[in-house]
């Protein structure tokens, strides 16, 4: 199936969740809204039609000036070798992004239907800061309740993907030493 | 004066103190794992002993199935169960009391034996040692009874212990 | 090249020129000075042999104690524990001998020459060629830098070696002859018992040899003489794991196409592993802060001292043992299942996660193939009817076929499970799950480190070296070479001897099949991969040790009727033999064409560099 | 620190009784196997609650290699991030660079010239071969044989060789850019490359004999660490670890990029043949055909590369402007699915460069399979997934 196609089914079947297909893209996807992304994902995930059983990535990026913060899940659909030479192949591939407020940026958490999620989420968090919710590998702290950190240290601060973060000058006693002394490189 | 008759006393008393200051060690130390190497000791020096005595055969059967065998045992065993990494004795008064009381026991027990015996000695002991052949030609014609007996016990604790640790299904 | 300056080491050439001169002062004065001493006392003795007594009475006795009077107050006044230390140790030694001297009819002229002639002239001259070698540095070196010198002193140093040992053999047998010699008058007894005194060994040296009795006259004690061949057995037994690592890395090397140590020594790193020695002992001694740290100090003397031990009742050859007990092999068995407690008391008193698994590991490990073990060595045992090692290997000198191995199938299949449970026992891979390196970091002596590590090694080549000599003497012929002893030259001549201790009879012969079987060990070490510890249990436990029992009760039941009493059975028995041997001699005939196949088509780099085919390269 | 993160963990029980196995239980313990362990190839930790010798959870701890190269990404323009590509999967950097270059190309329309692809084909191939041998050279060494692991480096050594004669570097290559390739091949180089793929080819058979059919290897590997093609596909596995899983799935025919239809090859998928479909022997044994595949796929692009002549390199690769939109791409790397997501914004520099690295995936599924395993099992298990911790960590 198409992606066009997808997207009209999407539309079709989920006509509140907001959905927009953005075909022109290189990377054509669609557009869902956080909080219908959980029965989205559902309906991809076990649709026999779709059935996108391969979670291959979960991007996330940081869109500071419409103040959205976006995770972009890209998905296979896998194909049993129906030809003699036993090769599986891609029935389909889709590109899904979800995007949340950024001062808000919640997204439920699709660990329990792709395994492959679990440290993406955790990665995604992490780095780009969004708040997946009912990871299965959660901590509750100060930030409230939140994936377990990954790459970074279970007590860093912030959001280091993030385009307004701001480099730490010490951590732990370690000093850091950054280019010209800043703490926020430059974009562009 | 030859010099083994001024040796062989050092040496037995070289022994029997190492004897005597490790049993003294496993009753004192609260560490299992140093009570097991006093042990060592004990059973080590008694192997020395032995063969002062020219008791080879049991001087090493001593040391292959006591210090070999069951000291790694019993240090395994500590190591599979240990609640803490320094495993310590805890004994309750009545631990105490009971222990004291046997030892008490076991003690006047031997103490009687001891002095009841009459020690005869020869007039140079075992110049011969005991052969292995002989130990075994006592122990598969005169005692022959008990020695299988004993191989009895030791096969219905073998079965046992193979009970015990069979897995459930 | 600009003089290149490090900064934490400061480069005082005079500070060395100075140290070099001091070096040089004290060894040439001492050297000089103690041959002069021990001299001069010979002549004093030979000019004055009425006033010996007396002479060393006051050299001996009094003069220590008033050195050691005049030292204590200097070191007390200068603070100095050592001069203090040694002012008393003066006093007690001239206390100890003096009044030995006085209160026992001792020879004194023993003791004088001993102590005052023999020691300052054997101290003179280590001291002088100390001297020479400091002078003479850059022209020894050179030496050492000539092509064939350092396989020359390897080779050397192993001729020696073997010289050695048998010289101290030679000479013990004298002692012990000369003892038991008739002719000598030994209605005489000493103070220390012995039946020898120096006058009557006198006798036997005429002229000029006479001193030679001084130095034998101690050799009759057999405490002495034990003490000497101890010495030679630690000795021994420190130069087998040296040698043994070093091969093993050669061969490993070879293995792996590289070459392995290639520098220090000179010839193929023949001394590498002194140098790594010595890096051990300067290396950091740590102990675990939150360890038993006395446990851990005294586990890898646990391990090392049994190991040792075990080659009390080891032996070499016929007479070349230290103690031939009659239990020789349950000894033996012994010590090296004390040698574990070692390695588990390592373990726990690391308070290391990785080491008490490495400790449980060869707990159970241990344990459990301690049976097989035990039990293919009853089948040697049982075949030969004896228990002491040195009965068992005189049963083996007719040849080749007369070897117990292939004495029966059962004793073929026996040796196979006793190699395999010793490789375990030794922890040798495929067994090697104590020290796993790639589960357990190192098992069970991770927090090892320096000196305490290389106690572990020592014990590990020691107790791999006793495994492989127990196999050579219950299995493979013992010290016998392949040729019956009845065709050995008889004569007493050094030739004949040389030959028999060659080809026939004799350690050397040992020590060569123990390297045979200990090469097999690195072999299997550097092809196989390890085992995990279920299917090691399982191989014991559901393998080996049904199949031990099995061999033992194949070879009652084959005792039992390979007698005169069954000609039939007999019969058969001799052609199975027979077979079994053929089987053997094929099986060495292999192994020694894959030798010399890899010999002959060894190389050195496979291919060439890919690099060296482009332009400019 | 290892308590609070079980603690933390609200499906863990601790006192839960695991008696599936039947064995009789013993006090528990929690050990920290890594960052500094010899097998974990890098600096990968994991918590292991072990009950004597079974594992009874395994918890990984990554990070402790993250070099920001994402937010490097974010700072410099495209060409000027190839050798920070080299860096995340070191023993693979020919693919890594491919995958960002493919990538870029991808985004901004470049057109990589005839010659330049079939370059690429060769060293990808090539670098494919030497990861697979250190994987396997080192899968050895976890198992404790130590003499495959440097067979595996003697052939890699003149892989090595070949590589130091293109681009004169011998791990961090940045060869393959954007674009095309940074030199053309030295004088010579098809013949010495074909010398050395006649000496590899036979090597594959020796390391067959000395480790891969190997009793105690064997019996190491097979029925060890299962893991069914659902279970791979679900946890995104990739690469081998994926195909070991008898999933006959590869981007190079799923997707061909860089001419790989052209060329003729198999894609070798674990069979089961010594154990369980999808155990560790399997996974395994996927490398060791894969090379003898690669050897195949090299021969055919020389032979394509000596009739190619013309450009190895497009012109304007070094000054690339990123368009303002994204890209996902993803090639067949040497681990597994390397995948590169760009999101531009019309300047020279990246909005967003994230990358996803095959052995990050892969290695999320640990905990799922290392439970219930023995001991030993955990280097058998991880050095079968074949994971770099550079990029894991990135």
């Amino acid at each position: 199936m198409t992606i066009e196609g997808i997207a009209n089914l999407l539309k079709e079947k989920f006509p509140d969740a907001g959905i927009e297909a953005r075909l022109e893209s290189r990377h054509p996807h669609v557009i869902v809204k956080p909080e219908h992304w959980l029965t989205v994902a559902e309906f991809l995930r076990n649709d026999p039609q779709l059935k996108f059983d391969w979670l291959r990535c979960i991007t996330g990026v940081d869109y500071i000036e419409d103040k959205q913060l976006a995770a972009i899940y890209d998905f296979h659909s896998t194909q049993r070798p129906a030809q003699s030479d036993g090769l599986w192949s891609a029935r389909g591939e889709l590109s899904v992004k979800v995007l949340a407020p950024r001062d808000n940026p919640m997204v439920p958490s699709v660990c329990h239907l792709w395994g492959a999620a679990d440290w993406h989420e955790r990665e995604t968090y992490d780095l780009v800061g969004i708040n997946f919710q009912n990871h299965p590998d959660s901590v509750d702290d100060l930030n409230g309740r939140h994936p377990r950190r990954i790459l970074c240290p279970d007590d860093w601060q912030g959001h280091p993907l993030q385009k307004d973060y701001e480099f730490p000058l010490e951590y732990h006693g370690i000093p850091a030493v950054t280019e010209f002394g800043q703490t926020r490189p430059l974009h562009g | 004066m030859n010099v083994n008759t001024w040796l062989e006393p050092i040496v037995f008393f070289l022994f029997a103190g190492v004897v005597l200051f490790s049993a003294i060690g496993i009753v004192l130390t609260r560490n299992i794992v140093r009570a097991a190497l006093f042990l060592l000791g004990t059973l080590g020096g008694v192997a020395g002993l032995y063969f002062l005595l020219m008791a080879n055969l049991l001087a090493a059967i001593q040391l292959i199935v006591y210090a070999g065998g069951t000291l790694v045992l019993i240090v395994f065993g500590v190591m599979l169960t240990s609640k803490s990494p320094w495993v310590r004795f805890a004994p309750s008064r009545s631990e105490a009391a009971a222990a004291t009381t046997i030892g008490l026991v076991l003690f006047a027990a031997l103490a009687k034996i001891v002095t009841g015996i009459d020690w005869t000695v020869a007039a140079h002991p075992a110049d011969q040692p005991a052969t292995v052949r002989q130990v075994g030609n006592l122990l598969l014609q005169q005692y022959l009874v008990p020695f299988e007996v004993a191989s009895v016990l030791l096969l219905v604790v073998m079965i046992g212990a193979a009970y015990l640790a069979r897995p459930e299904n | 090249m600009s003089q290149a300056t490090i900064p934490w080491i400061e480069p005082v050439p005079e500070k060395r020129v100075a140290m070099r001169r001091k070096a040089l002062l004290v060894l040439f004065g001492g050297g000089l000075t103690a041959l002069i001493v021990g001299c001069v006392m010979l002549g004093v003795f030979r000019a004055l042999p009425d006033q010996v007594g007396t002479i060393v009475f006051i050299l001996a006795g009094v003069l220590p104690i008033l050195g050691g009077l005049g030292l204590i107050p200097l070191g007390l006044l200068n603070g100095s524990v050592v001069l203090t230390t040694l002012g008393f140790a003066q006093i007690g030694i001239g206390a100890l001998v003096g009044g030995l001297l006085k209160a026992t009819p001792i020879d004194p002229l023993v003791v004088g020459v001993l102590l005052l002639v023999i020691g300052p002239i054997a101290a003179g001259l280590a001291m002088l060629t100390a001297a020479g070698v400091i002078v003479a540095f850059k022209q020894v070196v050179q030496l050492l830098l000539m092509r064939w010198t350092a396989l020359i002193l390897f080779c050397g140093g192993i001729v020696s070696i073997i010289l050695l040992v048998w010289a101290h053999a030679f000479v013990f047998r004298y002692v012990a002859q000369l003892a038991n010699d008739t002719t000598l008058n030994t209605s005489a007894t000493t103070t220390f018992g012995g039946d020898l005194t120096i006058a009557e060994l006198s006798t036997r040296f005429s002229g000029n040899w006479r001193p030679v009795a001084f130095v034998l006259w101690p050799l009759q004690f057999g405490l002495i003489r034990d003490l000497i061949a101890m010495g030679g057995v630690i000795g021994f037994i420190s130069i087998i794991p040296l040698y043994t690592i070093w091969w093993e890395r050669k061969v490993a090397g070879r293995i792996q196409s590289r070459l392995g140590p290639m520098r220090v020594g000179g010839w193929h790193g023949w001394a590498q592993s002194f140098a790594d020695g010595m890096k051990l002992i300067c290396k950091e001694d740590f102990v675990p802060p939150e360890g038993d740290g006395t446990l851990f100090r005294l586990a890898p003397y646990l391990a090392f001292v049994p190991a040792i031990c075990a080659f009390i009742a080891l032996p070499f050859a016929t007479t070349y043992v230290f103690r031939d007990l009659d239990v020789a092999l349950l000894f033996i068995l012994a010590m090296l299942g004390i040698e574990v407690l070692g390695v588990i008391i390592a373990g726990w008193a690391s308070n290391n996660k990785w080491s008490v698994y490495g400790a449980m590991r060869e707990a159970c490990q241990m344990v459990s193939y301690e049976i097989p073990m035990g039990m293919a060595l009853l089948v040697p045992v049982m075949t030969a009817g004896a228990l002491r090692l040195t009965d068992i290997a005189k049963l083996q000198q007719d040849g080749f076929g007369s070897w117990l191995a292939w004495n029966n199938p059962f004793c073929l299949i026996a040796f196979f499970c006793y190699y395999t449970a010793s490789l375990a026992s030794c922890k040798r891979a495929p067994f090697d799950l104590p020290e796993s390196e790639s589960e357990l970091v190192a098992g069970f002596h991770t927090e090892y480190s320096g000196f305490r590590w290389s106690l572990f090694f020592f014990a590990e080549y020691a107790a791999m070296f006793a495994v492989s000599g127990l196999a050579v003497i219950l299995f493979l012929g013992a010290w016998y070479g392949p040729l019956p002893l009845s065709w050995a030259p008889a004569g007493n001549d050094i030739a004949s001897a040389v030959v028999r201790g060659l080809l026939f009879d004799g350690p050397i012969l040992f020590i060569l099949k123990c390297g045979l079987l200990l090469y097999v060990q690195i072999w299997i070490r550097w092809t196989l991969p390890r085992i995990r510890i279920d299917q090691v249990l399982y191989a014991c436990i559901q393998v080996l040790l049904p199949l031990t029992m099995l061999v033992v009760l194949g070879s009652t039941f084959w005792l039992l009727f390979d007698n005169s009493a069954h000609p039939a059975f007999e019969s058969f028995a001799k052609v199975v033999r027979g077979l079994l041997s053929l089987v053997g001699v094929v099986i060495s005939i292999a192994i020694a064409g894959f030798i010399i196949f890899g010999f002959v088509n060894r190389r050195r780099l496979v291919g060439t560099l890919a690099i060296e085919h482009f332009p400019g390269s | 620190m290892a308590d609070t993160v079980l603690e933390s963990r609200p499906d863990l029980n601790l006192d839960v009784v695991r008696d599936e196995i039947g064995d009789v239980r013993t006090e528990e313990m929690l050990v920290n196997m890594g960052p500094q362990h010899p097998s974990t190839h890098g600096v990968l930790r994991i918590v292991l609650r072990t009950d004597g010798e079974m594992v009874l959870e395994a918890v990984p701890h990554i990070g402790y290699l993250h070099r920001c190269a994402e937010k490097i990404g974010e700072n410099v323009a495209p060409y000027q991030y190839i050798p920070y590509t080299d860096r995340m999967d070191y023993l693979a950097g020919m693919n890594n660079n491919l995958a960002f270059s493919l990538a870029i190309e991808a985004l901004t329309g470049l057109e990589v010239p005839k010659r330049a692809q079939v370059i690429r084909v060769i060293f990808a191939e090539m670098n494919r071969i030497a990861s697979h041998l250190v994987s396997m050279g080192a899968y050895g060494l976890d198992m404790g044989a130590f003499t495959p692991f440097l067979y595996a480096f003697r052939e890699r050594e003149r892989i090595l060789d070949l590589f130091e004669a293109s681009c004169g570097a011998r791990l961090t290559y940045s060869y393959i850019t954007i674009g095309g390739v940074t030199d053309d091949v030295p004088e010579r180089f098809i013949d010495v490359c074909r010398e050395y793929l006649d000496y590899f080819e036979p090597k594959i058979a020796e390391y067959n004999n000395l480790l891969s059919f190997n009793h105690i290897f064997v019996k190491r590997t097979a029925n060890v660490g299962i893991i069914s093609a659902e279970k791979a596909i679900n946890w995104g596995l990739s690469g081998p670890s994926l195909r070991g899983s008898g999933v006959k799935w590869d981007l190079r025919k799923v997707h061909p990029d860089c001419g790989y239809d052209e060329y003729d090859f198999d894609i070798p998928v674990g069979q089961g043949l010594k154990g369980q479909l999808g155990d560790c022997w399997d996974r395994y044994f996927v490398r060791i055909q894969e090379m003898q595949q690669s050897v195949r796929i090299v021969r055919q692009a020389l032979d394509k590369l000596a009739g190619t002549p013309g450009e190895y390199k497009h012109k304007s690769g070094k000054s690339v402007k990123l368009p303002k939109d994204e890209i996902y791409y993803e090639i067949e790397g040497a681990r597994g699915q390397l995948g590169f997501f760009i999101q531009g914004d019309g300047s020279q520099i990246p909005y967003r460069v994230k990358a996803r690295g095959p052995s990050y995936c892969n290695l999320s599924i640990t905990n799922e399979v290392v439970k219930d395993c023995l001991l030993a099992d955990v280097p058998a298990i991880i050095g079968s997934i074949d994971v770099v911790m550079g990029e894991v960590d990135r």
